[in-house]
């Protein structure tokens, strides 16, 4: 199996770890990802926001590189995920604008390669019984939250791998490595990632509902897909903390982290040093964690 | 501006007849921008209940919709809430007519700026801007320039200083931004001048 | 070929513009014509005999009028002619006042007219051949597809005329949905109290049989002589033998099944009734859940049975019977979707319910004795949401139509909980309150103003559990704002929408459906009972969402329609009808693709041209089936080899108008 | 428009304007194919309320539009018709249900075929009228009767061969 790779202008720098865990774990099994060559940001909300050509156009270009590969692309981010699925069908449905795009770009997107979340390739089922094969460390003890987000489910329309009601494919892998994924009710609410710096009183409120619900349905840790709902749930969780009155810390992961950890993939638990939010309480509660073999553990 | 509102917006909406073409010249914008009918819309109010940023709005998200019906431009235009928008598109995934709401929103904040109108929520339109500027500049964004740009348009240099810190001793914000060679490319993407932008 | 021609003056209506003894010349000339005349009033008693004279003087085979319109006076003249011993369509009328007098004022270029309008008749009807209309026997006896409310009232109306009537119903037992309820908007009467008595009355009648338990199979013929063929499951247990005591269910071991008639708020065992009121009362074995059949092993309900009734060995039965007519009042079934539903957390939280679910618990007899409690703890609940339009107006995740009836049994519900708990507070959250019936709008008013129900405009997005309470995220759209509310029970008014099957029993019925499947009528509003096949009705809500009063009206239309079907002698069929030239029909089935009435099929004949004596090459070729034709022609424009015909209106005879009138009118042009 | 149309079409002016004055009062002659159940008796109601129009209408009744078979209407051309019309019920109102969409589809058809055989599209017609509709019955004759007095007599139809010979 073989991808062509977005990494996205966050696996870059705020979500290295996202980042270097998808490259670790696919390496693990067998997955190979190739960078795309000089690829560019896919817009984020700020395009749609302000340009819709301008939203398609710009991952249309890293698109038409891909293809002159010949690979599908793995976008692990969901928001560039959602971008560049959004340009995707565009480009796929609407000749007219295919061709006034493509005219623009030194290598054209014909509409011949698809567009991949990181969550979608590692919970193929074939993918995910290689990974269960594979699981050293049953991660037992460990409750997450599965936190999916909006970008990803939606629309479903455009994007639509998982239910955007009633999603599964992430609770599905953690059960796979042996966490046990508390029910609870947030786990598809939006956490006003893109208002996170320039209207933060909202992505406030928003962080504190979810975590509030995940914590009182027994979550000892929250697992993402995604590196804005990431930031925002480790850089808010303080503040939204004292605006409700509640204890609101909790560690939160990427859901590769803890495909990694699960699969004992070297060099993986390292990555944990560089969360905002100490992520031991979480790790402390696995059953075998402190039996796992210490040179894993650096 | 097609205004249509009578002076006392506040007090009483005045349809005047003339409403008609006009009204639809929001309404056939909106629709060229974003492909979206505003009248496809039959106000149920689904996407209101759902929207995880409308108890912040000024007009509720169908609200936006009914203005824009009516063609109020003004109005839709210079409302807090086609900025708050989050565009978590959790309206268009319920709307049980499949409007696509979380389009609309887009297409009236491109059209508030295409119409010179100041945009009620400065500092989230400042973000994008600031945020689209980077991707032209540089090809990706480089979090460390967007933040410090972005704080000292608004002046708001403090706000998230502490977590910034905090980012850059765990190594998270790269000191370097990293280019994309095919820089002038992108620079054509952009090639539609945008109002209100930063750089002309 | 002695054609005479008629030229009516009409008193002055036609005289006055055009000139009637010109027309008479030129007819005098046209091919064919051997004699022609004027006279005031043509359609007269003295007109008529004109004619008949005529026909006998001067051995006329074919007649033109030219008097009015063919769609007032053609029936006058051919019953005219026939009393005069021609066939009635050796008759054609040329309409020379509507398209003539009255609409021209010049004389010369009214009487060219004229004289052409004359001219293309003469063409016409020199192409005409005898047509007959056959008598059709009729079989004096209904069939009824479904034994809900409608079907009931249909039975019953019908066979109070004095006709018999078999009633095939699916399950075990009659009464449809009506049958689930408690009370019934808007008169808040007991369901039972006025359906049982109905029910009872179909068994008891002389002239009903009641098949439940049996589908139909197969249909063939047209009106008047219908063959159907009906499958009568096995029961397992003796009719005949059984007196319905009810001790068998009692002991089955079998316990339990969710109950179908409960919606799964109850269970039943595996030989069971649906309901104690079950019409017929006798049980049935419901043999994917017996432990006897599927292991081989129980028979207690053999052994407890007093009278022997129960038969392992019974087999399905399939009946063929001929019928005159077919009521169609199989019903609706409602919307279940859980994933189009998981917004509202449907199938997944078990304290949101449907509305039909609802109306279990609130029943009397239902699982709960009529008491209203949590599916999830048996608590009573002290708040309920109800929402309305779940899967109705909502062409993104269900059907884009309005249901019709939920409004209203959204009312009647949120009253009948107000009057059951009394400190229970109830939420309507609504989009339009569609009130439009006898006495509907006064009843939602009460149950807001008298019961303090509140109704909340706005869809709801989402429904979660919080502790033991749903959280419901709603909006007030007439405040403009998002809203929330926690309540116990959250009840959904889930759409109506066609039986999964529906499609399939129209295609063995013959009828059409819309896009969604419901039955489609005739016409909306001159034909609502009927559908375009002569001799089938529909009844209830097997054709749109309809409440109780709506249905029950249209049963009884659709039984009267039947009455006066079997109250003629004899049914005419069309004489205008399409057939087939089976040697030049190359079988491609356009023609049965364009039929409105499904009154062509594809058969297998023998290939005359390439068959020999000892090689039998067989084709496929079209034929049409006269008692279902209709006349409309539609084949006969599809068909490309020219093979289907229509009388009447034949190509030859339509291209005769055209040739004649060009050769005349425009003769001498180029 | 293919070439031979044009020519038809350039013939035909250069005569109206050559004969306007004398042919003022000249009077195509228009086929008219009328449904049984809404067209024609909506002609019958022109009659009934005694709407005045033009005499060049000679109507054939048909039971339904979905009878009309585009063979009448090359037929019609073929013996040099000024125009013809093709009147049914209007969507939905069908007596037979789906006859005249059958019939839409058939003559969307003969449009394109009349096209491309350089027949004289714009001397046909189509069009819905309901019983009730008595008034647009006469105003269609008039206006139909009016356009084909400008377009002046059919002079037959140009076909490729004609040309090349
Ligand atoms: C929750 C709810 C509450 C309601 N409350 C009210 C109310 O208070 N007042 C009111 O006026 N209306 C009410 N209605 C509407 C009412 O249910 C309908 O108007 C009525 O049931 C229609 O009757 P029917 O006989 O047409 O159909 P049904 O009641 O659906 O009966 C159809 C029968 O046909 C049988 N059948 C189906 N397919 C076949 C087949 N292929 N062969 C043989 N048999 C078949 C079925 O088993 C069933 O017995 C309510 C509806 C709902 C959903
Ligand atoms: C403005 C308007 C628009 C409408 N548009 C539509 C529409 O588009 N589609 C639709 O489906 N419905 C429409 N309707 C409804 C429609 O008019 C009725 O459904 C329909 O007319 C009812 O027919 P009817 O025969 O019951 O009553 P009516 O049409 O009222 O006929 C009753 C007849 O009885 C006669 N009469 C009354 N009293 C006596 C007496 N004592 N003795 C003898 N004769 C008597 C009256 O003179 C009258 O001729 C409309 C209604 C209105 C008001
Ligand atoms: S959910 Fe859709 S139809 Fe309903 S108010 Fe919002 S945009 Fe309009
Ligand atoms: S896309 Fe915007 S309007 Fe729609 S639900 Fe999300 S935040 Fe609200
Ligand atoms: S036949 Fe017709 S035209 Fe002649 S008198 Fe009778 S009604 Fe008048
Ligand atoms: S089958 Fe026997 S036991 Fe059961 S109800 Fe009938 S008679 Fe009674
Ligand atoms: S044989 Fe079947 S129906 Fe009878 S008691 Fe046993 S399980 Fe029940
Ligand atoms: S009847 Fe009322 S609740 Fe039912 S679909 Fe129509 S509007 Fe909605
Ligand atoms: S004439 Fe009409 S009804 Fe009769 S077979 Fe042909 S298409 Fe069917
Ligand atoms: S009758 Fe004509 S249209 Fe029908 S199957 Fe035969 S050839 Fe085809």
């Amino acid at each position: 199996m073989k991808y062509a790779y977005y990494p996205g202008c966050s696996l870059e720098s705020t979500a290295r770890e996202f980042g270097e865990s998808t490259t670790l774990v696919a390496e693990a099994l067998g997955i190979e990802l190739v960078e795309i060559p000089d690829w560019n940001c896919c817009g984020a909300t700020s395009g749609h926001a302000l340009d819709h050509k301008l939203s398609i156009a710009l991952p249309a270009r890293t698109l038409g590189i891909a293809e002159s590969m010949g690979l599908d692309v793995v976008a692990p981010c969901a928001a560039c995920y959602n971008r560049m699925k959004s340009a995707e069908v565009a480009m796929k449905s609407d000749e007219a604008l295919r061709s006034e795009i493509n005219a623009s770009l030194a290598k054209p997107y014909e509409g011949k390669i698809t567009v991949r979340s990181a969550l979608e390739v590692f919970t193929a089922p074939e993918v995910l019984k290689s990974v269960a094969e594979n699981v050293r460390y049953p991660l037992r003890g460990l409750r997450p939250a599965c936190y999916y987000g909006c970008l990803l489910l939606r629309p479903p329309r455009v994007v639509g791998f998982d239910d955007p009601e009633a999603p599964q494919r992430l609770d599905e892998a953690m059960r796979v490595v042996g966490a046990e994924p508390v029910e609870w009710y947030f786990k598809n609410e939006c956490c006003g990632a893109s208002l996170g710096i320039s209207k933060s009183s909202i992505t406030v409120k928003l962080t504190g509902d979810i975590i509030s619900n995940a914590k009182k349905h027994g979550a000892n840790c929250i697992v993402t897909v995604c590196p804005l709902c990431m930031t925002n749930l480790e850089m808010r969780q303080a503040a939204a903390g004292k605006m409700r009155g509640e204890d609101l810390t909790i560690p939160v992961f990427y859901f590769t982290e803890l495909l990694g950890l699960a699969m004992e993939v070297p060099g993986i638990r390292k990555l944990f040093a560089s969360h905002l939010v100490d992520v031991n309480s979480a790790l402390d509660a696995i059953d075998q964690y402190q039996s796992m073999p210490a040179g894993v553990n650096s | 501006m097609t205004s249509l509102i009578s002076d006392n917006a506040q007090s009483c909406c005045v349809l005047s007849p003339v409403q008609g073409p006009a009204g639809s010249e929001l309404k056939r914008r909106i629709q060229e921008l974003c492909g979206e009918n505003v009248l496809e819309c039959y106000q149920c109010g689904e996407c209101t209940a759902g929207c995880p940023v409308a108890y912040a709005m000024d007009i509720a998200p169908n609200q936006v919709l009914r203005l824009a019906q009516l063609g109020l431009e003004d109005e839709v235009l210079s409302s807090s809430a086609i900025w708050l928008c989050a565009g978590c598109e959790t309206c268009y995934t319920r709307c049980p007519k499949g409007v696509a709401l979380s389009r609309v929103m887009d297409a009236c904040r491109q059209l508030a700026l295409e119409r010179g109108v100041k945009p009620k929520e400065l500092s989230i339109a400042k973000f994008h801007d600031q945020f689209l500027t980077e991707v032209r500049r540089f090809g990706r964004v480089h979090e460390l320039t967007l933040t410090a740009l972005y704080k000292m348009r608004t002046r708001d240099f403090f706000s998230d200083v502490f977590t910034g810190i905090q980012m850059f001793l765990k190594g998270k914000l790269a000191l370097i931004p990293s280019l994309v060679k095919g820089r002038d490319e992108i620079r054509k993407l952009f090639a539609r001048p945008r109002r209100g932008s930063s750089e002309k | 070929m002695r054609i005479g021609v008629f030229v009516c003056w009409c008193g002055s209506n036609i005289a006055k513009t055009v000139d009637v003894e010109k027309v008479v010349e030129a007819a005098r000339e046209m091919p064919g014509v051997v004699y022609a005349t004027d006279y005031k009033y043509m359609c007269s008693e003295p007109g008529q005999n004109i004619i008949q004279d005529a026909i006998k003087e001067h051995k006329l085979d074919r007649i033109v009028v030219a008097s009015c319109s063919p769609r007032l006076h053609e029936p006058t003249f051919q019953r005219c002619v026939e009393a005069a011993g021609l066939n009635p369509y050796m008759v054609e009328m040329a309409n020379i006042r509507e398209q003539c007098s009255w609409v021209h004022d010049r004389t010369p270029e009214a009487t060219q007219h004229a004289i052409d309008l004359v001219r293309m008749a003469v063409a016409k009807v020199a192409k005409n051949e005898p047509l007959t209309r056959s008598r059709l026997g009729i079989t004096r006896k209904a069939l009824v597809i479904g034994g809900g409310v409608a079907g009931i009232q249909a039975a019953l109306d019908i066979a109070d005329a004095g006709y018999p009537v078999v009633l095939v119903e699916r399950t075990p037992s009659i009464g449809g949905h009506m049958a689930q309820y408690d009370k019934t908007f808007p008169t808040l009467d007991c369901a039972a109290c006025i359906l049982t008595p109905k029910m009872v009355d179909c068994a008891s009648h002389p002239l009903i049989e009641i098949w439940s338990y049996s589908e139909v199979e197969e249909v063939n013929g047209f009106v008047g002589n219908f063959e159907v063929k009906v499958r009568r499951r096995a029961k397992s247990v003796d009719e005949s033998k059984c007196t319905g005591c009810g001790l068998c269910l009692e002991k089955c071991p079998v316990k339990d099944i969710p109950s179908e008639f409960d919606e799964g708020t109850g269970t039943r065992r595996a030989i069971y009734r649906p309901f104690p009121q079950s019409v017929p009362n006798k049980p049935v074995i419901d043999r994917d859940h017996c432990r006897y059949f599927q292991t081989g092993k129980c028979g207690v309900c053999q052994k407890i049975c007093p009278v022997g009734a129960i038969d392992y060995e019974q087999q399905d039965q399939v009946v063929t019977e001929k019928f005159g007519a077919i009521v169609v009042a199989t019903g609706f079934d409602v919307w279940r979707d859980e994933r189009a539903m998981a917004q509202f957390g449907y199938g997944k939280y078990p304290d949101v319910i449907s509305s039909l679910q609802f109306e279990r618990l609130m029943n009397a007899s239902g699982p709960t004795d009529g008491k209203i409690v949590r599916p999830s703890d048996g608590k009573t609940p002290r708040s309920i949401a109800f929402i309305s339009c779940v899967g109705s107006r909502d062409e993104e995740h269900g059907y884009p139509y309005c249901s019709k009836v939920c409004c209203m049994y959204n009312a009647k519900q949120a009253l009948l909980a107000k009057d059951k708990l009394h400190d229970v507070q109830t939420y309507v959250f609504y989009m339009d309150i569609r009130a439009n019936g006898k006495g509907y709008e006064e009843f939602v008013r009460r149950t807001i103003e008298e019961y303090g129900a509140n109704y909340i405009r706005g869809r709801v997005s989402r429904v979660y559990p919080d502790g033991d309470q749903l959280v419901v995220k709603g909006a007030d759209t007439l405040l403009g704002r998002p809203l929330e509310v926690r309540v116990d029970l959250v009840v959904l008014a889930t759409a109506m929408k066609p039986h999964d099957d529906a499609k399939e029993l129209a295609r063995k019925l013959g009828i059409s459906t819309d896009q969604y499947d419901w039955f489609s009528e005739a016409h909306p509003k001159l034909r609502p009972v009927e559908v375009l096949t002569d001799g089938i009705y529909l009844a209830g809500a097997c054709q749109y969402p309809k409440d109780i009063p709506d249905t029950v009206a249209q049963a009884s239309g659709a039984a009267s329609k039947v009455v006066g079907l079997f109250s003629k002698e004899a049914i005419l069929s069309e004489a205008m009808t399409a057939y087939v030239n089976e040697d030049t029909c190359v079988g491609c089935g356009l023609c049965v693709e364009v039929c409105p009435f499904g009154a062509i099929e594809l058969v297998e004949v023998v290939d005359r041209e390439k068959s020999t004596r000892d090689n039998q090459v067989m084709k496929k070729v079209a034929r049409v089936n006269e008692g279902v034709c209709k006349g409309c022609g539609t084949c006969a424009a599809a068909c490309r080899s020219g093979s289907a015909r229509l009388r009447g209106f034949d190509t030859k005879q339509i291209l005769a108008e055209i040739d004649a009138l060009a050769d005349a009118a425009l003769a001498g042009r180029q | 428009m293919s070439e031979d149309a044009v020519l038809v079409e350039e013939k035909a002016e250069l005569e109206s304007s050559e004969s306007t004055q004398q042919e003022r009062t000249w009077q195509p002659i228009i086929l008219g194919i009328l449904c049984n159940w809404c067209s024609y008796a909506g002609a019958d109601l022109a009659g009934t309320s005694r709407l005045q129009y033009p005499e060049s209408i000679r109507i054939i009744r048909v039971p339904c539009s979905g009878r009309v078979d585009p063979a009448f209407v090359l037929k019609a051309f073929r013996k040099g018709f000024d125009g013809v019309m093709v009147l049914g019920c209007h969507p939905g109102d069908c007596h037979y249900a789906k006859g005249n969409y059958y019939a839409r589809r058939r003559i969307t058809l003969l449009q394109d075929l009349l096209k491309a055989l350089g027949l004289p599209e714009e001397r046909f017609h189509f069009e819905w009228v309901s019983a009730s509709e008595g008034n647009r019955f006469a105003e269609l004759v008039q206006e139909f009767t009016e356009k084909i007095r400008r377009l002046g007599p059919f002079k037959g139809v140009v076909t490729p061969e004609k040309k090349t010979l």
